[in-house]
């Protein structure tokens, strides 16, 4: 007897601890709901809801634990009920129970549902007994059918994103070494750009503009670069060409 | 050589270093399939956001003359889209690309607006053309610096500028400041600039003289 | 007010030269004019066209260094600029250079008769009855500012032909 | 001023609005569920046409109502509203007291236009509908003021292929009034600005300068040129003949083709002070310095 009730100190502690843990996070998710629920993440959120699964697994993995005794066949009685506040009650129950009365025993003490709760639970399973088979069957290939669906749009999407940024990151190449070298070389040394004849006539082959008189030609005249700081231009008449720009350009007539 | 007041004073100019003659130069290159992309980061980055790329095309032909000790590198420039505008010759010293830590490559640059003769005023000089090429793309400012996203195409010979053959199939992209000598913060602008275009184009010292010896 | 157009001479290996001028009517312009042989070449350019010079110093064999000027004073009457440039070769004095500008006119033949007329009263029997030799050819065209530059080279070329003073 | 048939008017045209957002947001929906599986088509034809004859109501419903609108006789008096600006609540403040300029401002510009209105109705001197300084000589005809652009366009040309030296080009930076940019021989370039075919501005340069309306040019004698093409304006004025008076005009400016190389016909020389002869006889056009014409 001695060592059976050891056992099952031994066991109710861990039982305690197990649900002290889940309490613990649970109360640590509303806080969180409550405090940061504009900063929360979803990824966060299915954390909290994976580590109170985990705990869940936890407490049922003990209780059905061969070293656990059969806690059904232990009776819990009341044996004294009060309607004094009893601050001891109160410490221990985080200030959720004042007193052990007539009113709360059965709530806490309860192990079975509340009478209209059991009742549609009986309705649910009396549907769920009547289906037929062939009727259950096909309501849940119909579900899968639509899961899937789901699934394949998501993995088309996931993997559209995927190769997508995929081929952004990748080197798509927008230069080349080679063609750098090759202009820089031909504009610096004249690589690919010499004439093949070999220049005995040092001559320019004919696309000058008219020799002899400058200004003749479309340039006009001397033109001066406008950042010099030699002062001002004399006068300098420019090409006739350049006038009629000018005075085409310049809208002398918007004021 | 000559002692002259004109040149008296650019030589007071040069000597206080206010004459913007060094350049500052990054180089890369995008494939034409992307260059839309390009063109279009340029535009959000760059300061000319309302009016948006400026298209040039440009015909550059490349001269050498005989100077001792090494020979002396000409260039002069027309705007195809703009023939009233003035010629540019430019003369091009040789680059330096420093170490690892240098970000950008140097090298000095005088560009001088001149007249249409200046291509019979050089071979008459004695210098010889080398190359000529044509550029034609877009030019982009932000603050100082100047990018070009330029095609590369050979002359060729009847002119016809629907038939021009490209080089290769990227755009030429330069990142360039000209800038008075000992301006170096500029470089790391450029630097942090050409991260930003990352990795559509990768911005770098290109080093020609050792691409030319090197393997074809 | 002062006019300067500069003269610097460099000789290459077959007989080239080049003319460096600068005239203060324009000041940040370079006129550089090229001859060789019969051949002259002339380009309009940035003043930095004076540093690429140097940077080609050693193509050349600056032989013949001659810097002459020409400085004076300078008048407006209604349309005209007058000139008065006192011509020195190396510090040597050469003689007195008049120019005459007429500056609402571009062609020179619409205004030759008129310039003329406008000299000879200043003048007198001094004035030239027949345009300089270097307009002549180009009376038709519109006039340039490369155009003054041209003509002083050709009276700068002459003076350095004659050795004494005129 | 009666209140009610506006409010009813505002209602008229608000129904109507919802009315036709109804029949449009049907007919961009087209046929629907609703609609059922049978003679769908009909059933939203029948559906379509009812909301247009809905419509068609509140159309006539419309103008019935704007018809028994009065226009307002005068502008409205804010009456003792006007008070409201010394309103003492500060959100409300801003409010009215913009209310408040903005009616003064309208209420100004009626009265200025009024003003206006009278003095142009009086003063038939005026030669076009700005008054230039240079221009109050002879009688209005609005006629040569308003006519058509191909029609200024035709006389231009004509006149531009009757002048071998002279090149015309037609530019129209105010919608119609004609800017022409004329330049003479390699002499002088000039700009005009039309008004219907009256010549309204004239500005003579010189042929390389650039040319705009207001500045005049750098040298003398183009100065003198433009003062005298004033003259000539004046001269040639003629609002019955339009097409004649530019005609002759520019025909006078054409002669500006000699202006360096001809000499005066008073005193035979090329110069008087320093200037050829700037002034071209209107009839003859023979040329004369300033100061020896006759």
């Amino acid at each position: 007897m001695q060592r059976e009730e050891k056992q099952l100190d031994m066991a109710l502690d861990a039982i305690i601890m197990r649900v002290n843990d889940l309490k613990q996070s649970i109360s640590n998710m509303i806080v969180k709901l409550e405090l940061e629920h504009e900063t929360l993440n979803w990824p966060t959120f299915l954390d909290n809801f994976a580590l109170m699964s985990g705990q869940l697994t936890a407490l049922t993995k003990v209780l059905t634990q061969d070293k656990c005794p059969a806690l059904r066949n232990l009776v819990v009685l009341p044996i004294q009920l009060s309607q004094e506040r009893d601050p001891e009650l109160l410490r221990i129950t985080e200030q959720r129970v004042p007193q052990f009365s007539h009113d709360l025993a059965p709530d806490y003490l309860r192990t079975k549902l509340e009478p209209d709760v059991e009742q549609r639970m009986l309705q649910l399973e009396i549907k769920a007994g009547n289906m037929t088979y062939e009727m259950a069957q096909k309501q849940v290939s119909a579900f899968n059918k639509v899961m899937n669906h789901v699934w394949d749009v998501v993995s088309k999407a996931r993997e559209e994103w995927e190769s997508e940024s995929g081929s952004r990151s990748g080197p798509q190449q927008t230069t080349s070494i080679s063609d750098t070298h090759l202009l820089v070389s031909a504009i610096s040394a004249g690589k690919n750009l010499k004439m093949p004849v070999p220049q005995g006539q040092a001559g320019p082959p004919g696309m000058m503009g008219p020799g002899g008189r400058p200004g003749v030609g479309p340039p006009g005249g001397p033109m001066m670069n406008p950042g010099q700081q030699m002062g001002p231009m004399g006068k300098v008449p420019s090409g006739i060409k350049t006038n009629i720009k000018a005075a085409s350009q310049i809208h002398p007539y918007n004021r | 050589m000559m002692a002259q007041p004109l040149s008296s004073a650019i030589d007071t100019a040069f000597k206080s270093n206010i004459v913007p003659d060094q350049e500052y130069l990054l180089q890369g290159s995008v494939l034409d399939k992307v260059v839309e992309v390009l063109l279009h980061r340029l535009r959000g980055l760059c300061d000319n956001v309302d009016s948006g790329p400026e298209p040039f095309q440009d015909h550059e032909m490349c001269f050498t003359i005989r100077t001792t000790p090494t020979p002396l590198n000409l260039r002069v420039r027309r705007a195809l889209d703009h023939q009233e505008m003035p010629w540019q010759l430019r003369y091009i010293g040789q680059p330096e690309y420093g170490d690892k830590m240098r970000p950008t490559i140097i090298r000095s640059s005088i560009d001088i607006g001149c007249s249409a003769t200046v291509v019979e005023f050089l071979t008459e000089l004695g210098c010889r053309m080398e190359f000529e090429y044509i550029a034609r793309g877009y030019m982009f400012r932000k603050g100082r610096m100047k990018i070009t996203v330029s095609k590369v195409f050979k002359m060729n010979q009847n002119k016809s500028q629907e038939s021009m053959e490209p080089l290769s199939e990227s755009y030429l992209v330069e990142l360039s400041v000209l800038a008075p000598r000992g301006q170096d913060a500029i470089a790391e602008d450029m630097r942090s600039f050409a991260e930003q275009l990352r990795p559509l184009v990768n911005l770098d010292k290109v080093d020609f003289k050792r691409l030319v010896h090197g393997p074809p | 007010m002062i006019l300067m157009p500069n003269f610097g001479v460099v000789v290459a290996g077959p007989p080239r030269t080049v003319h460096l001028l600068n005239n203060s009517e324009q000041p940040a312009t370079v006129f550089s004019i090229l001859e060789s042989g019969q051949k002259q070449v002339p380009l309009v350019s940035d003043p930095l066209f004076m540093d690429l010079m140097k940077k080609l110093a050693s193509v050349y064999t600056g032989k013949q260094q001659t810097r002459m000027e020409a400085k004076g004073p300078r008048f407006e009457v209604a349309d005209f600029l007058v000139k008065l440039g006192t011509v020195t070769m190396n510090q040597n004095f050469k003689g007195v250079l008049v120019e005459v500008e007429y500056r609402p006119c571009v062609v020179p033949a619409y205004c030759w008769e008129l310039i003329r007329e406008f000299m000879q009263g200043f003048l007198g029997t001094c004035a030239p009855a027949q345009a300089p030799v270097y307009l002549q050819n180009r009376m038709q065209e519109i006039y340039q500012p490369l155009d003054t530059i041209q003509q002083y080279l050709e009276q700068f070329r002459e003076y350095r032909k004659a050795v004494t003073v005129r | 001023m009666a209140v009610e048939p506006l409010y009813n008017a505002l209602s008229a045209i608000k129904t109507l609005r919802s009315n036709v957002a109804v029949a449009f947001e049907s007919l961009g929906n087209g046929i629907r569920s609703d609609h059922g599986e049978d003679g769908k088509e009909t059933k939203f034809l029948l559906e379509l046409q009812d909301q247009l004859t809905v419509v068609n109501n509140n159309l006539r419903d419309v103008e019935q109502s704007i018809g028994n609108l009065q226009p307002p006789h005068n502008p409205f008096s804010l009456g003792n509203s006007g008070y409201l600006s010394h309103e003492y609540s500060h959100d409300r403040q801003a409010l009215y007291s913009q209310l408040v300029l903005s009616y003064k401002w309208t209420d100004k510009v009626h009265e200025y236009c009024n003003l206006a209105h009278a003095q142009l109705s009086q003063n038939s001197l005026t030669r076009s509908y700005t008054n230039t300084a240079s221009a109050k000589r002879r009688r209005v005809q609005t006629s040569s003021h308003n006519v058509p652009p191909h029609a200024v366009d035709k006389v231009i040309t004509q006149i531009d292929r009757l002048l071998p030296e002279m090149s015309v080009s037609i530019t129209r930076p105010f919608a119609t009034n004609v800017v022409l940019h004329v330049s003479v021989g390699r002499v002088l370039r000039a700009i005009i600005a039309f008004k219907g075919l009256l010549i309204e501005w004239i500005i003579v340069k010189g042929f390389m300068e650039s040319l705009d309306l207001w500045t005049e040019s750098r040298f003398k004698v183009f100065r003198k040129v433009t003062e005298n093409a004033h003259a000539a304006v004046m001269r040639f004025y003629m609002p019955p003949m339009p097409e004649v008076s530019v005609k002759s005009f520019m025909t006078w400016l054409h002669s500006f083709n000699t202006l360096f190389s001809d000499t005066c016909k008073g005193c035979g020389l090329h110069l008087r002070n320093a200037m050829p002869p700037t002034w071209r006889e209107f009839r003859t056009l023979e040329p004369y310095h300033e100061e020896c014409k006759p």
